[in-house]
């Protein structure tokens, strides 16, 4: 019983998590900003979710392989999301800092 | 299972908004940000499924996921640099 | 093949043993040899690209490792819920910075964790790694504030200091 | 509740459908064809079609993604505007789709137990398929046993596929290891690949030898085993990862993997049965159904490997050429 309060809590906040990831998706104002929202619902949604479904179970191969699936999914996201960042950086695209600043420079 | 139910609606929102950003993207790169919240949403939509339904062998299929989607990002990015120089990365994708 | 390179292929061994037991979950003899021949052929290919690429990646399972994820999950309930207090808010509180942080005093291994602990942490997000500087992108200065405090630096350096 | 799932995937399936459509850039479509894919996916899960759906999710979102950058990267990646007017092919779409949906009315209603389809023979594998071939997972019964005829001509199709790309492309040398490749600039990729790669090298091998007991099967296997050596090569570039498992090797194994499936019906022959009748291989038959399962779903799992990883081998190094020119 208490676990399954303690499931539903972490099931919904995990479920809070992931929607204010998603509309910081389209609330932040460029990607470098973005990708901070989306490591929201890779990170602690996912954790909250998985952990979530665990309590639900018997504690058996069923948890194992539920945690495997957040195991996989914190070691790859935020590798991921790193690439990513990496490659727009190299890419040439800029953080609203730099932008801001590039602006002052043609102005002044 | 009201709740289990609850979360799987939340997590199909969040595909669904992941969707409209990767459809109606500023760069590449918020494309690609879109088209991985999907593939990570999809495998922990399909772990919630599977305890939904009673049906845990779905959890194989949530491990391919995570793992395959890993490797579709890693294609992407590796590929991104062969094709880059038809247009510049940072511009603003021409879309129609 | 030296002492290190026997414990090396012996922890992966077992890693990977103990990882096919808990997904097949049968403990049948014919599943079993499965197993065994399985492993074996994974180790044998992990030594090949090891030694095409020299590059071994000794995964690290020791205490303080957990320890450290303990520690690192308490990290992304605070800063995760920071991060909401953004998204829900208003978008004038956003002030992101670029800052470059010493990674020079980390032991080579443990930088891939410190870089991917960054990026897991909601509100930072590590951009580039070379040999002395991780290049961090935060949505606020403080959270670069308590980055450069050195705390998370520190308990990584520490468990590879623990490992050997 | 699972009705009202599959609604909504479907109108996320559309939108992205629409979308690609009228997308000129192929990078984006080809991404956003993964999504596609993954909702696919997802919808078959929904509907129970656990089997479909891993091989959906492996070759579909995984493989097929890989496949179609590579070709962007050799032809482009900007589609060229079209001249003459869809007036045509317009009018002939809408006829042509307006027929399907007529043919549609006369179709028995979706999901009826008692439609022709389901009653052919589809009660007798489920009713006797326990007995006669003893696998948990009917579909690998149906797949592996009851129609293995038709399952060894997918593996050759397979096969022929990799044949024909490779006759096309051609497989890369194995030693130019000067050319500087892969993304060796991301230390954290590379760590994290060198972590990963072993796991799913493993999971590649429980998914083979697990079909009978859940979703899975030498077709899934062998994708998802060789996305892990397709993973290394992206990472550490293609001359190290041709060093790791040389395209030698590649062609041994693909045609290996068929004849293995050959061998196993030729060996019922030899036993007194038909071609590809398991029941003869061992004294009790359901002990020789298991065994006739086991060698030809290895010999499946063996061809797609070395077929997919031929084939991703001859893209990426033709990428890799026309990007040094």
């Amino acid at each position: 019983m208490i676990l399954e309060t303690l499931s539903t809590i972490l099931l919904i906040s995990g479920a809070f998590f992931s929607l204010t990831g998603a509309i910081g998706l389209f609330k932040f104002p460029d990607f470098f900003t973005r990708v901070h929202a989306a490591s929201v619902t890779d990170s602690i949604a996912t954790i909250l979710i998985i952990s979530g479904l665990i309590l639900r179970t018997d504690f058996d191969l069923v948890a194992i392989k539920l945690l495997f699936i957040l195991v996989f999914l914190l070691l790859t996201s935020p590798t991921a999301s790193h690439a990513l960042a990496k490659s727009a950086r190299h890419g040439g695209l800029l953080t609203l800092a730099e932008i801001r600043d590039t602006q002052n420079k043609d102005n002044g | 299972m009201l709740v289990l139910t609850a979360t799987s609606v939340a997590i199909l929102s969040v595909m669904a908004l992941a969707l409209a950003r990767a459809l109606k993207a500023d760069t590449v790169y918020d494309r690609i940000l879109g088209v991985n919240m999907v593939g990570t949403k999809t495998a922990l939509f399909i772990a919630v499924m599977g305890f939904l339904g009673g049906r845990p062998d779905f959890l194989d299929i949530a491990i391919v996921y995570a793992l395959i989607n890993f490797i579709g990002m890693i294609a992407v990015l590796r590929f991104f640099e062969y094709t880059a120089t038809d247009g510049e990365p940072g511009d603003k994708e021409q879309s129609s | 093949m030296d002492r290190k390179t026997i414990i090396y292929l012996v922890t992966w061994t077992l890693i990977l043993a103990v990882f096919w037991l808990l997904l097949s979950g049968f403990f049948k003899p014919l599943l079993l040899s499965f197993g065994l021949a399985s492993v074996v052929l994974v180790v044998v290919l992990v030594r090949r690209m090891d030694n095409t690429d020299n590059q071994p990646q000794k995964p690290s399972l020791s205490l303080p490792f957990f320890r450290y994820i303990a520690w690192l999950l308490g990290q992304i309930v605070l800063s995760s819920s920071q991060v909401a207090k953004l998204v829900w808010g208003s978008s004038k509180r956003l002030s992101p910075t670029t800052t470059k942080l010493p990674v020079a005093h980390i032991p080579e291994d443990s930088r891939v964790l410190y870089a991917n602990s960054i990026t897991m942490t909601p509100g930072t997000l590590s951009v580039d790694i070379d040999d002395n500087y991780v290049t961090v992108h935060a949505l606020r200065e403080d959270s670069i504030k308590s980055l450069q405090g050195g705390k998370m630096a520190n308990s990584v350096a520490n468990i590879s200091g623990d490992k050997n | 509740m699972a009705e009202l799932i599959d609604l909504v995937l479907l109108g996320m399936l559309a939108i992205t459908a629409l979308r690609i459509i009228f997308l000129k850039d192929l990078f984006a479509v080809v991404m956003l064809f993964g999504i596609y894919s993954f909702l696919s996916a997802l919808i078959f899960v929904n509907l129970d079609a656990v089997d479909v759906a891993f091989t959906e999710a492996a070759v579909g979102a995984g493989i097929a993604t890989v496949l179609m950058l590579g070709t962007l990267a050799l032809t482009g990646r900007k589609e060229k505007a079209n001249s003459h007017t869809a007036l045509l092919p317009l009018l002939v779409v809408i006829v042509t789709g307006a027929a399907l949906i007529y043919g549609t009315l006369d179709m028995p209603p979706f999901g009826d137990p008692e439609n022709p389809a389901n009653q052919h023979v589809a009660p007798r594998y489920i009713e006797e398929s326990p007995q006669e071939v003893g696998l948990p997972n009917m579909v690998t019964s149906v797949l592996a046993s009851y129609r293995a005829f038709d399952t060894l001509g997918e593996t050759a199709v397979v096969f022929a596929a990799a044949i024909g790309v490779l006759s096309l492309l051609g497989l890369p040398k194995q030693s130019q290891a000067t050319i500087e490749s892969g993304l060796k600039s991301h230390l954290v990729l590379r760590v994290v690949a060198k972590l990963i790669i072993p796991l799913i090298l493993v999971f590649a091998l429980y998914v083979q030898f697990h079909g009978d007991y859940g979703p899975g099967g030498g077709f899934q296997a062998g994708v998802i085993a060789a996305a892990a050596i397709i993973l290394y090569a992206l990472v550490f570039g293609l001359p190290l990862a041709t060093q790791v498992i040389q395209p030698k090797l590649l062609k041994i194994l693909a045609s290996m993997g068929v004849l293995i499936y050959a061998a196993t019906g030729v060996a019922g022959l030899f036993f007194g049965g038909n071609f590809l009748d398991y029941n003869v291989l061992a004294s009790d038959p359901v002990a020789g159904q298991h065994i006739g399962i086991i060698v030809i779903e290895f010999g499946i799992g063996v061809t797609v490997f070395a077929a997919i990883l031929s084939i991703f081998y001859g893209f990426a190094s033709q990428a890799e050429r026309a990007n040094i020119q």
